[in-house]
């Protein structure tokens, strides 16, 4: 019902978003370094439908670098910036 | 006698500390010596660098425009000084962070030299990339004797921190020797 | 399934990456702001005023008209900014040394006067831009560069808690502590900005928020560790809350 | 308007705010320089303009910095001690380039001294007493129309070249009474394009700071002010002089102290002497051109400073090649005397050429 | 401690002040001069001194007031915003005749600027940036060595007069390290039978202050610090000189531009060229007789500064009759390289007599 | 019938006439200091650090060791000889524009420090020394040389309690307010002023005694008259009383 | 029982101990002008046994020109200066 | 046409106010004229005095180290300028206030004038005793006419105060009175 985009390359890999996504989709890219020097977080949730856009990673990543996609009939729930 | 290096890559590198080891052997040896780090700016992260003077005669200006040696590890410092170095200088470039097509200077004696290989490889702890370059830079400069350096090693640290002397003696012997090699293979 | 996005970055946000380090809490606050200067619609009539500190660089982040401020003194500029200026919106962004150390005296007489400005106060307890020294806000046994062996109350004294403080003053309109350590935080942390520039707009006063933020940086701790000692050892001492409110739609 | 009325120098300057459009005061008390705040309090609320008492000078003149970058003409004023205190603030604005007025009616220094009228502030006020590479303009005016008059042009000044400008003057000029013409027509505030006020959809938002941390940044900043300073020095010095055919000492002091050279020069005339006089209005930008050409007329410069020799400095830094120089300092709320000027004059006449850089 | 130590020069700095004797520091933090602070921080608990960190550089300057009021060897320490807010203190301590250190690291100015090396607040530091007629003393180290021994001797000079000094040093020397030679031997702190420690029963209780509000009081106690600062002038200047026989330019630099200077000596003495080296260590009380005498063998005199020319002026206020003389400048954390102080000393070298005061 | 003096001048107290203007409560004031001084025997080991104000010539009148502080910074000065002289006793003297106004963030710092030094807090609602200017503890509607139409809050914000506010904090050990308009006030001013020195004897941390006060020279009243003013009008803003007090011996 | 002694000729007339005497033993001289240029406080109850030392008029003279003379018995109840 | 004169007593007296009428008369002559108050120390009370030049050239300086006039209304005034006096200058003194055994320059026109008395008893306001002092100076030095003067206490006063102006004018005349009776007298 939801998927989130991570901007690797802006990532700072500070881990908030592993933490607060409360369906664990998100984890630190040990193998990858990027241009920032850092091991950007990826996001583990594509095959399935377990994310629901919740959001909760986004609104911890400070480089603000996470968008969030939902289903549009669970939208309206939201508030914030979308 | 007079030489100036510049020591330059990522923070966190040690870029500073190995600045400081050769600067301590430089004294030692009973030269002037400077040594002046990069003032950045009021912020965090970011390129590390600095540089060391060494001269048989009092120091007048502590940083250069044109030094003798420059140690690169990382591809921005690389970029920034390469140009700067005298002609027929020394370059000490880490491959194993720097991209060998960047190296541009045909007339320096430089040694590739993949540093954070052969210290996690050949000395057995990967945080000794640093060291590894200081120990060719020392190789390809002579400006300071492998002696001293050890010497400063043995006397710089202490506490916790002495246990790792014997793996950078290692990591410095190592570098001083694949510099020699290269260069021998180069001549 | 049609997704729709559902989160973004505000516009009012500049498309380059923050300089700040990972896991600071500064990049939060600027969203925050930016989502409050686009929900109202008052990009074209705001100004920020950054202290100096890790903010400074606010004018490179926020696409509104920013105007440096010596440090600590972001309230006196915004004053100045405000009594021109009365039907803009005017906010100062400063931190704990910024506002609680050298910028003391500013911020008391602004909240005092009644301004009717908001004053975005981040709270990290160390001086992050100079390299971790003490804060006002630092707490008792923290180690800094400048406490090296903790924060002592009989040399340093005791950590303030502004919010408080502040509270006390007839002239502020709202004062809140929030936090920026997980998402629930956050949220209350955005409807508390929020409140504060609503509240600006139908000229109720002086608006303040506090942020208690982590600066793992000069923490010398992982952004996972800074975020555990946030709920173990900083809120205890900063309880979060609605210090004051002048009138009181319960929102948080 | 167009009648004469007989004005304190203080409320004559605070006039001269309002003339030249200025709608906000931000300060704090001190003496004694009170009657400018006391009045404007009053005043301004006339013309829909702002007074606010601020709770400190630091506050004071950074609620000033904030006013100019929103684009308004405002003042802050003070004496020594705040004056002082907002040299941080001061060299911000400079390096801001925001326009502005501080008026400092000085007392004596250094520290808490007493408030009887001095010069001590020459240095602080020309150098920049605060941090870096900058100038402040000022102005000393020597009359309280001056007092008037040379407040709208330090708001001219200050907008022209996007820079603080000052009003050096002290108890003297402050408290005394002297009849004022004041304009009809006040003046036009200009359009300030760079000024914060908010960014129309469309427009590019804007910036006023003063830190630049790129590469070379910082050095073309300095260097675009350093320019700005030069521009000054070229087309805005303002002098008074009152120059003799064949005189054979020229009189030099600024502010109010020249109240009592201009006696001194009546006196000698009085008595036949050949003295001429010349009185820098602008100490900064300095008109040293005017003072080369008429020291190398007199080729004998007598200065009287209301300090230990101030100006002093600048006076030998732009005479002719060859002058002797005197000086005649009293500082610590002394006040020479018309007698006592004429008396070091006369010596001067009397003296050989050689250059005399004692201090009597 | 009689070998030589690898030292960063704010550390060189700092146990300069402990082998005074100073066990009292006060400082508000800011950039370029934190290993101040962070090093006292830890080192003055060692010798049971007191440091605190203040609320800021106003609250800084007047607890050092207060601990040099109690008889104390005490410091502060800051970088040209915060020296900036410290003048009202700086004014008081002169005002009442206060013994202390305040050391300024600058940064580039004006305002918040850049934290680069930079000579922008010569002018401040040498003329008094705060309000009335003093000085403070300054001293310029140009090596670690020097950030040691002249932290000491500026101690020891703010107590021979009762005066505060000031330290201007800047990014360079104070992150720098060269070996430094320490001390064997701690200072011994003077006893001050003026300071404040209460009064035993039957000696007379007394006052420290800077208010002098009777007739004459105020311009004798102005009178009585212009002497004291004429004795520094005779007593107390300190100058490097490398002069060269035959000499035809004479480079003039302070602090860390010196070194710069240096080199270019050292270049151009290698081309064959004869040029001399001067450099100011105490810039107020500024070597003016040394230059002089220096200046007339050299008849041609290159000032270097890292600022737009503010030293400059007291070179030229000091150089002997005749002299041409000109002005390298960079300001803005530019830095002049060797090679382009060489190029214009050949300029100068080749250029006629006539005095050039153009700005490169 | 045997008389004995039982009401004298303090043998501190010099024998000159104050420069205060007939029926200013600065008087009253020095003298309690000079009682306190001569009970618990330290004029020798007693210095004074008098703000600028109306009590800028405390060093003519008390005959102790007196420094001179510039405008506000009397904490501060306080600090650095108490840091220097643990075992010596210090007090600053401070008006509400010296500490109230300029001097906010010194005081605020110094309590919050706790540092172990008095402050006697002279409440007379204006600036009396330079003519009667609004100061920051005016109340609303008093008309002064700069809010001639009376204090309105809009512009210049609200009077400020100085004792709550920094009763807040936790370094101050002792807080109160107290009166000089009558003679039973004068008697608690006098146990509020022991009481802090003792503290400070006893090292407990920074103590704070506000003293209301009148000024009918720039209130334009007859001593009467504001004596009468200050019943009315003043102690219903300020009302009087301990606010913080470590340990708790009920002596008021 | 007991008396004070006013200096008047330091005294500025601001008539606190007027008002604070319980007796009303003090007024103001109307017909004497001092050095200092004020009509000074007088004490008007050194006929009758009025006073009682209670001391209240010299707590409140901001000059401390006011001393207090009592009976010697009751002196131990007066706390302070004595 | 040069004249400087001190006006000098306690504060309260009035004396800058008179200082005032006669500067602004000064000016309605068309004369140059300047107003200069002491400035005081930052406390109370005290002496208040004032200095008015008038000129029919530009002046210099504001003050004067010996004015032709000298009005004085309290002993310390007398004092303070009584030997700063010009030879052969006026010197109005009022009586009411001050010692006359104080006066010592025997070269000044100087009439002993009971200010006080004057006003209370023939002006019929003893707080016109400055107003009486102002008409007696104006009788001595002639520097400015008695109708400019009346002229500017007309123009001068606002509301309420203006009911004083008639009280004011005979207070002038009075003064002016005394003096040249007593100088008729006198010379
Ligand atoms: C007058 C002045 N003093 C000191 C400084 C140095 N300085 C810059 S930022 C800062 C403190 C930063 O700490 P804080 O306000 O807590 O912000 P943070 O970086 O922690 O967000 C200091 C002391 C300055 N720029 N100006
Ligand atoms: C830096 C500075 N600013 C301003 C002044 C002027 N000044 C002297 S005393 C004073 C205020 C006096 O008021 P307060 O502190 O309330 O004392 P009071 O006279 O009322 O007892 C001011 C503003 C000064 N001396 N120094
Ligand atoms: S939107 Fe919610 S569920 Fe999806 S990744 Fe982010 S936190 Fe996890
Ligand atoms: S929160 Fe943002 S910056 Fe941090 S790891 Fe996740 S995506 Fe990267
Ligand atoms: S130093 Fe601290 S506050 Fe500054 S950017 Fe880094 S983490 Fe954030
Ligand atoms: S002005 Fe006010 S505070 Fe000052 S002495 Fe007079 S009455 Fe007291
Ligand atoms: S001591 Fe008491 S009774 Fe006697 S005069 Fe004074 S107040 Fe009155
Ligand atoms: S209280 Fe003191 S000063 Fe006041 S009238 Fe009485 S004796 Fe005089
Ligand atoms: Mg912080
Ligand atoms: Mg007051």
């Amino acid at each position: 019902m939801g998927k989130i985009l991570i901007d690797a390359e802006k990532c700072k890999g500070c881990s908030y978003c592993v933490l607060s996504c409360p369906r664990q989709l998100i984890a630190i890219d040990g193998e990858r370094i990027n241009m920032l020097g850092y091991n950007p977080a990826r996001f583990n949730g594509d095959s399935g439908e377990k994310c629901t856009g919740c959001a909760l990673c986004a609104e911890m990543c400070p480089e603000v670098v996470i968008e969030v996609y939902r289903d549009k009939k669970k939208q309206k729930e939201k508030g914030g910036a979308g | 006698m007079y030489y100036d290096v510049i020591l330059s890559g990522f923070g966190g590198q040690g870029i500073l500390l190995i600045g400081d080891l050769l600067a301590h052997a430089a004294m030692l040896e009973g030269l002037h010596v400077t040594w002046m780090p990069s003032y950045g700016v009021e912020m965090r992260g970011g390129a590390a660098n600095c540089t060391v003077v060494i001269s048989s005669e009092k120091i007048g200006s502590p940083i250069t425009d044109e030094p003798c040696g420059l140690i690169a590890m990382s591809n921005p410092s690389l970029l920034k000084f390469q140009g700067k170095v005298k002609k027929e200088g020394l370059m000490v470039v880490n491959t194993s962070l720097v991209d060998s097509q960047l190296i541009e200077r045909g007339d320096l004696g430089t040694v590739p030299l993949p540093a954070n290989e052969i210290a996690y490889q050949e000395v057995g702890e990967h945080k000794m990339a640093n060291i590894v370059m200081l120990g060719a830079f020392l190789a390809g400069s002579g400006v300071v004797s492998m002696e001293k350096v050890e010497e400063t090693v043995d006397s710089f640290f202490e506490g916790g921190k002495r246990k790792n002397i014997p793996l950078m003696v290692k990591a410095l012997r190592r570098g001083f020797q694949h510099q020699k090699e290269g260069m021998e293979h180069a001549g | 399934m049609k997704l729709q996005k559902v989160f973004a970055r505000p516009a009012s946000l500049a498309e380059i990456s923050f300089h700040f380090c990972p896991g600071c809490h500064h990049g939060i606050v600027h969203r925050l702001l930016g989502e409050a200067i686009d929900t109202y619609g008052i990009r074209e009539k705001t100004i920020g005023v950054p202290g100096v500190g890790c903010c400074v660089f606010l004018y490179d982040y926020l696409d509104i008209d920013v105007c440096e401020a010596p440090h600590g003194r972001a309230p006196a500029v915004a004053t100045g900014f405000k009594r021109v200026l009365p039907r803009n919106v005017v906010f100062t962004y400063q931190g704990d040394g910024d506002l609680g150390a050298i910028g003391m005296s500013e911020v008391v007489h602004t909240a005092n006067r009644g301004e009717n400005i908001t004053v975005i106060f981040v709270n990290n307890g160390v001086y992050g831009m100079t390299g971790g020294q003490m804060a006002p806000t630092t707490l008792l046994g923290q180690q800094t560069t400048t406490s090296a062996f903790g924060r002592d109350f009989h040399r340093d004294g005791y950590p303030i808690r502004m919010t408080e403080m502040l509270a006390t003053l007839e002239g502020v309109a709202f004062a809140a502590r929030v936090t920026l350590h997980n998402a629930a935080g956050v949220k209350k942390a955005r409807k508390a900005v929020m409140k504060a520039f609503e509240m600006q707009l139908n000229n109720m006063g002086f608006t303040f928020v506090e942020f208690i933020s982590a600066c793992p940086t000069n923490w010398r701790l992982s952004p996972e560790e800074a975020t555990a000692r946030i709920d173990d050892e900083v809120l205890p001492y900063y309880p979060l809350g609605i210090y004051k409110e002048r009138k009181s739609p319960d929102y948080l | 308007m167009s009648e004469r009325q007989m004005m304190k120098g203080s409320v004559a300057l605070a006039e001269g705010a309002v003339a030249a459009g200025c709608r906000y005061y931000f300060g704090y008390p001190i003496t004694p320089q009170n009657d400018i705040p006391e009045y404007l309090s009053v005043r301004l609320a006339e013309v829909d303009g702002v007074f606010i008492q601020a709770e400190s000078e630091i506050a004071s003149i950074n609620m000033l910095l904030g006013a100019a970058a929103a684009g308004a003409r405002a003042m802050t004023s003070s004496s020594g001690p705040g004056i002082s205190l907002m040299q941080e603030g001061l060299s911000y604005m400079a390096g801001s380039e925001l326009p502005g007025l501080a008026v400092n009616i000085t007392r004596i220094g250094p520290g808490l001294g007493g408030i009887a009228p001095s010069q001590g502030d020459y240095f602080q006020a020309t150098r920049g007493g605060g941090h870096g590479d900058y100038h402040v303009i000022v102005l000393a005016p020597n009359s309280v129309q001056e007092m008037y008059d040379l407040t709208i042009k330090a708001f001219e000044l200050a907008d022209k070249y996007r820079n603080p400008a000052l009003i050096l003057a002290d108890a003297i000029l402050g408290q005394m009474k002297e009849p004022v013409l004041l304009h009809d027509a006040p003046q036009r505030v200009p359009g300030k394009e760079w000024a914060l006020k908010g960014a129309p959809v469309g427009l590019p938002t804007k910036r006023i700071k003063s830190l630049y941390l790129k590469d070379d940044e910082m050095e073309k900043h300095n260097w675009h002010l350093f320019r700005k300073y030069s521009q000054m020095r070229e087309e805005d010095t303002m002098v008074e002089a009152d120059l003799d055919e064949g005189m054979e000492v020229l009189l030099v002091s600024f502010g109010s102290c020249s109240r009592m050279v201009q006696s001194a020069v009546r006196m000698a005339r009085d008595r036949g002497l050949k003295v001429g006089y010349i009185r820098p209005i602008s100490l900064f930008p300095f008109p040293g051109d005017a003072l080369r050409e008429a020291s190398e007329k007199a080729g004998k410069v007598l200065t009287v400073e209301m300090n230990t020799g101030q100006m002093w400095d600048d006076v030998r830094l732009n005479l002719a090649p060859g002058c002797s120089a005197r000086l005649l300092a009293r500082p610590g709320g002394g006040i020479p005397t018309p007698g006592q000027i004429l008396e070091e004059a006369e010596k001067m006449i009397k003296a050989g050429d050689e250059v005399a850089k004692s201090i009597c």
